[in-house]
């Protein structure tokens, strides 16, 4: 199934299995269900609880957070992760706060979601990667679809936190196919943390010890499988951590990295947005042993332009990650 | 209840809540208080006259950083507030949220200007969702009409008919702005433009304001509808602590129409004493009490964390 | 200039804006566009209806993703504008703004509905803190009217009497969602409410909308002061691409009122082949010239973070 | 002087020789002149350019790139750094974008000022470090006041750098007189960057090689006096550098710590917010020799509560820095 369909299916069996979920979001209703069109058919099967809005999204963030404080578990939709920025202030100054500024008395269970990203030319404001400004904000659940991760425990396990949940999906993402479960050329498995999210772990070996560690979240999980199969014809070894939590990091994901770490010698983490004081630049710090060569790569850190060529030179792409690799193992 | 009870009760509670702020800021002259207070000194008549006709078993309350009033009419919790304000884990939030940010039940404070007014609507949602019969109210300064989420609030509350009561507690003072410094055109005009009723009241009459409060509370409840409540009123005392600006002759010529000083000349002179007695020997022993309660521990605090 | 010339001339910048627009639009069904287009075909008359009466030497506007005809009428660059969508390094921008991020002299826009709003009001304080005789013209939909900061600014606008005039440009829908699912009340009133002068006007006549603009752009320049200008109007194009869901017949009945063809009326045919030949021709020609020109690389794109 | 009154006198400064600064910013007038009194005097030197605003922090931002659009240079303060949430949008999508998204044809000269970090127990709302939030925002300077920097410089640089440029102030540093120069404990030495801002090399040894360097900016400069003083006892070299230019950061900056660093072998970073995903992972990464020791010190990441003792306990402080300093050491 598209990932657009997965996020879809799992969006109705959460409002069919309880009553209070809630879609709020700018033309989310049918027939057009969305920009991105993933709340497709939802408020023909519940038009009561599918709310479009006003293009209001400070609004959009603060209702969801009013309807979760008083019983009701929100699911918003921003239409372009660009527009986040106007929720900031009630996601940090609200969502976040409510429940330890009230020493704990309240909670504000909801949901976020949006997609990040460009490759559509949809040009500067359009095809950001933003989530690390939002990285490390306490108390709130940061979380990536990605290729290799079953979309629908990222969303049950977000329900069951009853707590403010962002969930990034890459927009070049959603017309793919989820990739779960391993072929003859790469392994997949699944990693649980201990707050219920999955790391996913992809190798393009069986036995023997890999030369390189890749660790990345979200969207770049698109170009993993043909740089994998790659590496096979260069006959380097590549193990690949996926993280589904991507704030905070989870105990489990620091221990599954620093194993993988250790093996490899050689690290390599890549992220979407431009990596300057990134998502990358933390999980650089939690590498513990300092005998490890590490790599950041991300987007470069400009404008993203319109123009077709310019905006794939600026951002991350399979190219460059390869030479990254390829670079990192003749050291 | 007859005229007279009520009229010692709603006293009873006005003073309540002037002592209580007349005691922080003595505290915090003295300085035992952490942080900041913003009282209601001159105020109260809002805070009471509202909670006075709400259901306080199911209605909600959103409210701001000079909420000391608003919570001590709708709880009369003076321990759990004052033990709060001090930093006490005995507070309603164990010390953690202070002056500006309380929570009690239905009853929600933050210290960011007009970012509670989009979570009173989505309250205000989730009760008409609910199918319950609670409205929502939310408080908020003239200042506060600068935020451009109260419009964005407006303009849903009356395009899905959302039982939530705006009330604008206009004290003519944003910190040190004076309105009209801050604000263009009428602000009942403003809800007006969105299709919401709004109603205006000069804030001199406690007992006067009950009766509008209620006529508002009730069109909210039977229509399930927004509504606007404009209340003029004053601050007698600073913004927060020492800074104020404003012409003492101003403040002088509103402390003439106190509501609290009108009230009490419908009581007796023995029963103002009585009451007023009461509240001080019961603010003493329960700041004794505060006293000798624990603070929160970094542990007991990191506990949140998970 | 005589009613004719002017018709002539009125005409031919709507029909060139139409002319380019279908332009893109078939060469995106090509797949020889990357991105995104929203239109304005069935708009026109607003954008060249405003740039008739403004001052282009002094003038300064703002406006927002569907900003193509605003940008024709302001300037008749159809080179820098269609290079841009393209992505060249011709166009106005360099092929790094594309259709929603543009500029040119006191012409910008951007892709965030209601960010330009607070933007376009700075500029309105800096002409006047300057002395100058421009004015600031602010685009926004109906569906804009959403955004917070867009009343922020209104109150702003008026409290400090700045020469900026708002153009709500209510073309009924925002995107997929119809007026009434996303908005209470009246436009004109929340305008109002600020103390600002309104004034609401059908588009379905080029001309009469030319005067309605000629009077707000004189008042505000006069005075000094914000006007609050609502045209309602109607695109006959999707919002972007394919996303339309719009009812045939509500189209149908609005083509009818196309107040291009309505102009249309005043000329003769041989004119209007005329025009409608010459606007072909350059197109073509303006699209053979920029196939040939280059695009920029990334190093001369980086040269802009120093 | 005391550093709120090195802010005021700059503010003045520039605005006498410069007709087209102007303040804007929430209640700044006299006799009050702004929550901090940093803008004290200046409207009633300069009525027509000082500008107090509705609560509109949104628009006060937007404004100041209006402004800085057509010629003017605006001086924006937001009262708390807690609401530059607000402004988020502004910032992000209007400030940083509109000179590269139009091809470097316009300017954004604008600074925008707040005062960040705790220790008043003004609680949840009032007390947090946000910039880490903005770090890596290209086309934005973000610049840090500290005790040891000379303050007017980092105005007037900002001022001649004809971009947008975010100056955080720490709140506990307004009463603290400036300390610029030399005595017989502390070392301090400035080091031009090329971008025109200084970082401050502050040292508690004359000659020989230092034993550890601790890397900061901002607030967290109070510390260091005493700190230096402190170590002198306990027979440490210390060598300090404060960054001002927060992000992006420096070539000069990335040499100068890579320098100090390996003349070390220990760095400490620190930082007021919270270090998860912080500007100290930023910095470890720029580090390159891999044989270094790197610790990392900031705020627990949690509420910043208003109890006085808890917020002590919550925050960076005197105390855990020594510790972390006497730990390394000891390895
Ligand atoms: C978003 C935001 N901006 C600024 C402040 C600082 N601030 C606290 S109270 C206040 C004035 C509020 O005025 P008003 O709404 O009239 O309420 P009042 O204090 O008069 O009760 C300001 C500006 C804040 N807390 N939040
Ligand atoms: C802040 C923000 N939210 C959402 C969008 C996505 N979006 C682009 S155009 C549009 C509809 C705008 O409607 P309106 O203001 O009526 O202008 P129109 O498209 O009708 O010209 C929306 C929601 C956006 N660009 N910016
Ligand atoms: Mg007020
Ligand atoms: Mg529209």
């Amino acid at each position: 199934m598209k990932i657009c369909d997965e996020i879809n299916t799992v969006l109705f069996e959460m409002m069919q299995n309880n009553r209070e979920v809630i879609l709020i979001g700018e033309d989310i209703l049918d027939p057009y269900g969305g920009a991105f069109r993933i709340t497709k058919g939802l408020s023909s099967s519940f038009p009561e609880r599918v709310l479009t809005t006003p293009i209001s999204e400070a609004t959009i963030a603060g209702m969801s957070i009013g309807m979760a404080l008083r019983g009701l578990y929100p699911i918003a939709e921003i239409m372009f992760g660009d527009f986040i920025t106007l929720c900031m202030d009630q996601l940090l100054n609200h969502a976040s706060k409510l429940k330890p500024m009230y020493n704990g008395n309240v909670v504000v269970p909801m949901i976020m979601r949006t997609p990040m990203g460009g490759g559509r030319g949809y040009g500067p404001t359009h095809s950001q990667s933003l989530e690390k400004h939002f990285l490390g904000i306490p108390f709130i659940d940061i979380v990536a679809v990605s290729l290799f991760h079953n979309v629908k425990r990222i969303f049950l396990n977000a329900y069951n936190r009853r707590r403010p949940v962002i969930i990034i999906e890459n927009k070049l993402l959603y017309p793919m196919e989820l990739f779960i479960s391993s072929n003859d050329e790469v392994f997949i498995e699944n990693m649980l943390t201990e707050t219920g999210y999955c790391d996913v772990i992809i190798k393009n070996y069986i036995n023997n010890t890999p030369d390189i560690l890749i660790v990345t979240y979200g969207g770049v999980s698109r170009f993993l499988k043909t740089i994998l199969r790659k590496m096979i014809e260069e006959e380097i070894r590549v193990v690949s951590v996926i993280i589904g939590q991507i704030s905070p990091i989870s105990r489990k994901s620091i221990s599954l990295i620093n194993t993988y770490a250790n093996q490899c010698g050689k690290v390599l983490i890549l992220e979407e947005g431009s990596k300057e004081f990134g998502w990358s630049a933390e999980i650089q710090g939690i590498i513990e042993n300092r005998d490890i060569i590490i790599n950041r790569l991300g987007s470069v850190n400009t404008i993203i332009p319109s123009n077709k060529k310019l905006e794939e030179q600026v951002l991350i792409n399979e190219e460059k990650i390869i030479n990254n690799i390829l670079e990192m193992i003749r050291i | 209840m007859m005229k007279k009870e009520k009229v010692e009760k709603i006293y009873s509670l006005m003073l309540l809540i002037r002592r209580t702020e007349e005691k922080l800021l003595e505290l915090f002259s003295r300085g035992l208080l952490n942080g900041t207070v913003h009282t209601c000194i001159g105020q109260e008549a809002c805070a009471v006259g509202v909670m006075e006709v709400i259901d306080k078993e199911i209605d909600i309350i959103f409210s701001n950083h000079r909420a000391h009033g608003h919570f001590l009419a709708y709880s009369e919790d003076v321990y759990g507030l004052l033990a709060e304000v001090i930093g006490k884990k005995s507070g309603l939030c164990g010390g953690i949220g202070g002056s500006q940010h309380l929570h009690k039940k239905n009853f929600y404070t933050n210290g960011i200007q007009g970012g509670m007014v989009p979570i009173a609507l989505g309250a205000a949602k989730a009760e008409k969702f609910k199918g319950s019969n609670a409205i929502v109210i939310v408080f908020l300064g003239d200042g506060t009409m600068g935020q451009g989420v109260v419009y964005e609030s407006l303009n849903i509350a009356s395009l899905w008919s959302l039982p939530l009561l705006f009330i604008l507690e206009d004290n003519h003072y944003a910190q040190t702005t004076p309105k009209k410094l801050a604000h263009a055109g009428s602000f009942c005009q403003r809800a007006k433009a969105f299709d919401i009723q709004t109603e205006h009241i000069k804030v001199d009459d406690v007992l006067k304001l009950i009766n509008v409060a209620d006529n508002a509370v009730r069109y909210v409840r039977e229509n399930k509808k927004p509504f606007f409540l404009h209340m003029e009123t004053y601050r007698f005392s600073p913004h927060s602590k020492g800074d104020d600006y404003r012409n003492a002759e101003e403040i002088a010529k509103f402390k003439l129409e106190d509501p609290l000083i009108k009230l009490e000349k419908e009581l007796s002179k023995e029963k103002v004493k009585e009451i007023s007695e009461n509240i001080d020997n019961m603010l003493l022993s329960i700041l004794n009490s505060i006293n000798n309660d624990n603070e929160m521990s970094l542990e007991e605090l990191l506990i949140l964390n998970n």
